[in-house]
């Protein structure tokens, strides 16, 4: 038997847990030659804004370590032409959400007005946490009072899922998630990129023209784990899990750690396919080891800890 | 379309100093101009692909030619025939050909790998070729012998004059650029291209250039190889990846 | 003309700016048989405690992408007989930072009274950013107002070079280094392991029996190089920095980045020779590149931002 | 004293399904039961080297065998003679050679690398070796033809009675211990080895037991491979890599 690989986020439903993490995909469109997009949980777009945005002065990439430092910063035609590209999206049959992005709370809140009556747009990944752009972006995902302000008025605007995406550059992760799950938020998605640098011996100068860049890629791995751990452990709604990500085997680790989704950033430039593969490898995990759906192994590396009590044994710690 | 495929190496030869050719057993169907995402090691380190550019295409295999540089590249040094290499492409957009009857192109040191697969398909469409070929020294000066047939004229220049012309291959462009004003082609160092692009404006002859720029997904999605490209109204960032690597002379320097 | 390596941290003198990191070389005996530990700037000997301490149970260590995950837990013999290593190890010729850990305010005093009158112990490095303790380490490195008492308290009780250690897994790091700085640190060093976890997906446990651990390796260059990058514009006392250095190249983006000095850590265990052979590519390059000294290009990649005034060309940015 | 070698592979061999016998081209001067560090990739990843147990050392060259399991030993499996590896060694302490006449040589799968050179050194020495060797199925039971005639007996056993003795090894180990008690070494799985101990121990036979442990320097810097030991007062941690592997069994099993 197949295992059920359906998975529920706020009012969404995704077929099976895997996604491409946002400004890793474009719109879609550019990985379509590579496998059927149908097969994808969802799809996450590249950071929109109210108005067009040109983003950062290139060098915009540095490879590092098993990772790779970005400072894209937004770059995306605005919520207008977005919208066109969103819905040309949707026909795949995929849904599709929108990682929404601003300078301001007045900004955010202008896209997801735009977007509201638009079917195609199936649920919003609000960007709090991008370490790429000077005024907003992470400065609003690093204070829990900037977070339950911003994201309640998100709130009270939409209908739709409604997910927070959290900068992992922060002493307490769970404070922020804390925050946004009381502001109403449906899910919390982590990691976003850790913020970084490179230098140039030769040149003698960064690496990137931003200088500093957001972390992605295998290297960052252990640290998006524990933090989808922590937060996991800390709110109730759903975790969608990434960072590092770069076939089933990471996926499962992101699952069994806590997350109820992932997401698949940087992997999907060295690898185009992926997302699908990190699909079949989760369905065959999961029959391998006789589970009947993905729900059962969420969190599951925290039941094992569990001490049994008025069992057999004791905790097994002395 | 470009595709993602395992591919063994038929021959690889160091041809000049640093840089090797590498002969491929299958086709990718590439343009000339166009580029693949070469992975250099199977491990997550080095983490992304390289971009390089077909050398040659067609019923012998993809062919590669490039310099060990740095750290991925050096990797792929080391590979031996029989070993496989995964292969993105063909990606890229590639060199457009126009009508006219005649063509220079003009390579400086690495850029030539492109270019050679440009001048066999303009040889072959009937067309003239001009080769112009620029490198620091003779020994950097690397140009296949089964391309030599293609071209009509082949002139070389070297920075330290030990072949060819003493000085930049821009000044030999000029000579024939007085001939008549033809499309330019160019792929090297962007202070070639710079130079380049400018000559032939004087001569109001169109320009194409290759450029590079760091990539990391190569198809478009990632926004990270932007060039700053100067159309109509005002700047505007341009995908390398997609809507390069190839770009008109006056869209990019000015 | 050899360049000139010296390097000055407070008191303490160098004969050049490489040291590997606390916890990464024992006391130096292990790694007597590869290279003359004389050849090293320093030395940084392991996270030493009041009493003796017996640290986490197995398993303690798991390999990630281009980095390692270490949850030792501040196993060591205790002060009094680290004082025996110490001394011995002194004899080769090299100065001893004392890497001073505890789970109390009082348990670092204890540590810095005993070892005062002791010469060889040259400079201490209070590692308040240690993830791997429930109690003290971390916790304490994560509060300014915490950071400057504890600070304060050590700096009244010792004349030595006082460098303090920080844990990067905060918000904003540079707020920590400028409290130890108005404390009476005489050096900061940074940056300690990034909090992190690996599950195995065939037990479906964490790797680490402490569940989490701390991530070092290049993996965490770039975040190590950007907090250096931060933190030497906000405070004027020396940085030591480190994080992920393999060599020399990885060394001198943190020198460019504006550190003084460097320490090696988890490169040691794949290479035992990275020290010295750091130490010769750094005179290297200085050679190669008309420096006379060290000090020259400490925080040089800072410099060549600066838009030159007044002079022939302009910024370079538009 | 431990070094850090480049040495060469001159020969690399599968002989039993996944496990590899690697010749190189120089020795260490080990001693039985002593391990190397080995480098198994260039790249940043993976990052540490991996422990492997001395299989045979001397005018022969170092000699390995390995499973290939995961990721590091599956890169290293892909080495073809004539390339280089990095190795740190000798490390750790190696087994302890008795006064005793006879030894018995308890093997569990491919706990019989070190086992191996053990047994010829005791040989050499003019001790009576006793082999037992335990597996799952008989494809796993690879000795090399070298070492027979070092052995005095050899016994073999398999979970699924697709060789020798149709059960655990330790049931082969009871029998010769009861013909007297003589010193015994083992390595392998921790399960065999515990169960090794216990039956030893109703003999009053020493015990020896080789151990593994996740380690990253190899060389007792890191305090990462710690095993709990039950020495004198209350348990400690001790090293793997330095105050071990081996370690006599009742100071690591109660
Ligand atoms: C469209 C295109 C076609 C190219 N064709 C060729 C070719 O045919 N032959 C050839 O020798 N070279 C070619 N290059 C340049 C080649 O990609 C670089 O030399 C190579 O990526 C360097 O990698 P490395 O591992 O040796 O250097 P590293 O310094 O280790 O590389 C680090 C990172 O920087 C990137 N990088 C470094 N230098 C360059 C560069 N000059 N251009 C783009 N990215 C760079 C790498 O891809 C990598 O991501 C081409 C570049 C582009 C963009
Ligand atoms: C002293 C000693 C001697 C050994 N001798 C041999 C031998 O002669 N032949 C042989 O086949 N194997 C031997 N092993 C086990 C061998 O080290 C592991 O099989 C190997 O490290 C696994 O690496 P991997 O890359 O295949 O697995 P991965 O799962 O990719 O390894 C990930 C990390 O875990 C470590 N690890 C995984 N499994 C083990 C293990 N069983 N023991 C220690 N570390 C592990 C790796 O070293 C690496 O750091 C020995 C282990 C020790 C400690
Ligand atoms: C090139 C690039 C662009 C990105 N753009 C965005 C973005 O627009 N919005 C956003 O929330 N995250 C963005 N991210 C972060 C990713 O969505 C993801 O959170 C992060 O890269 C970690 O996942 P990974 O390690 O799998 O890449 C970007 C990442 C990369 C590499
Ligand atoms: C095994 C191990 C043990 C460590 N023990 C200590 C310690 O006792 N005290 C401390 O301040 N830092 C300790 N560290 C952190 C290192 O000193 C260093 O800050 C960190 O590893 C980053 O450097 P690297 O990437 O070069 O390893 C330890 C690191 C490792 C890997
Ligand atoms: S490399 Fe990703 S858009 Fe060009
Ligand atoms: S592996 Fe480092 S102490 Fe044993």
């Amino acid at each position: 038997m197949n295992p059920d690989l359906t998975v529920n986020i706020g009012r969404l439903t995704m077929q099976n847990p895997v996604m491409p993490a946002s400004g890793c995909f474009g719109y879609g469109e550019e990985y379509a030659p590579f496998f059927d997009l149908s097969r994808l949980g969802a799809i996450v777009v590249k950071g929109t804004t109210a108005e067009p945005c040109s983003g950062n002065h290139p060098v915009r990439l540095a490879e590092t370590p098993a990772g790779l430092l970005n400072a894209i910063g937004l770059q995306n035609p605005g919520v207008k032409a977005a919208r066109e590209k969103i819905r040309e999206l949707a026909h795949c049959g995929v849904p599709v959400i929108v990682n929404v992005a601003g300078h301001s709370a007045e900004d955010y809140l202008r896209v997801i007005d735009f977007l509201e009556e638009e079917e195609e747009a199936a649920a919003y990944e609000v960007n709090i946490s991008c370490p790429n752009v000077s005024a907003g972006g992470m400065a609003f995902g690093t204070e829990p009072c900037v977070v339950e302000s911003l994201v309640g008025n998100l709130r009270r605007s939409t209908k739709k899922t409604l997910i927070v995406k959290l900068s992992p550059n922060v002493t307490d992760i769970t404070e922020i998630a804390r925050a946004a799950e009381s502001a109403g938020a449906d899910a919390v998605s982590l990691i976003n990129t850790l913020l970084g640098m490179a230098i140039d011996t030769a040149t003698r100068r960064p690496v990137l023209a931003n200088i500093t860049g957001g972390l992605s890629g295998p290297a960052i791995k252990p640290v998006a784990l524990r933090m989808v751990w922590q937060v996991s452990s800390a709110v109730k709604i759903p975790v969608i899990g990434m960072g590092g990500i770069t076939g089933a085997r990471d996926a499962l680790e992101f699952l069994l750690a806590g997350a109820s989704a992932v997401a698949i950033g940087a992997a999907n430039f060295t690898n185009p396919m992926v997302c699908p593969e990190t699909v079949d490898g989760i369905a065959d995990y999961l029959s391998e080891n006789g589970f009947e759906s993905v729900s059962r192994i969420v969190g599951l590396a925290k039941e094992s800890l569990r001490p049994v009590t008025g069992g057999v044994c004791g905790c097994g710690k002395k | 379309m470009p595709q993602m495929k395992v591919m063994y190496i038929k021959e690889h030869t160091l041809v000049a100093p640093d840089i090797r050719r590498m002969v491929l057993d299958d086709s990718i169907y590439a343009r000339p101009g166009q580029f693949v995402q070469i992975s250099v090691s199977p491990t997550l380190d080095p983490f992304l692909r390289r971009p390089l550019s077909v050398h040659d295409d067609g019923e012998g295999g993809l062919v590669l030619l490039y310099r060990a540089s740095g750290r991925g590249t050096r990797l792929l040094a080391e590979k031996k025939p029989g070993d496989s290499v995964d292969i993105l492409g063909p990606l890229g957009n590639g060199f457009p050909v126009t009508d006219a009857p005649a063509a220079i192109l003009v390579a400086g040191g690495i850029g030539v790998a492109p270019l050679c697969y440009l001048a066999r398909t303009l040889c072959e469409a009937g067309k003239q070729v001009i080769f112009l070929f620029g490198a620091q020294k003779a020994d950097q000066l690397y140009i296949p012998k089964a391309i030599t047939p293609f071209l009509t004229v082949l002139e070389t220049a070297t920075d330290d004059g030990s072949a060819g012309h003493h000085g930049p291959v821009t000044e030999v462009l000029e000579q024939f650029l007085q001939k008549g004003a033809v499309p330019v082609y160019g792929c090297g160092p962007e202070g070639m291209l710079r130079a380049m692009v400018r000559v032939a404006a004087q001569y109001y002859a169109q320009t194409y250039v290759s450029l590079e720029a760091r990539m990391a997904c190569g198809v478009g999605a990632c926004l990270g190889c932007v060039v700053e490209t100067f159309q109509n109204s005002g700047e505007a960032y341009q995908r390398v990846c997609v809507d390069g690597p190839v770009f008109s002379g006056e869209e990019v320097f000015r």
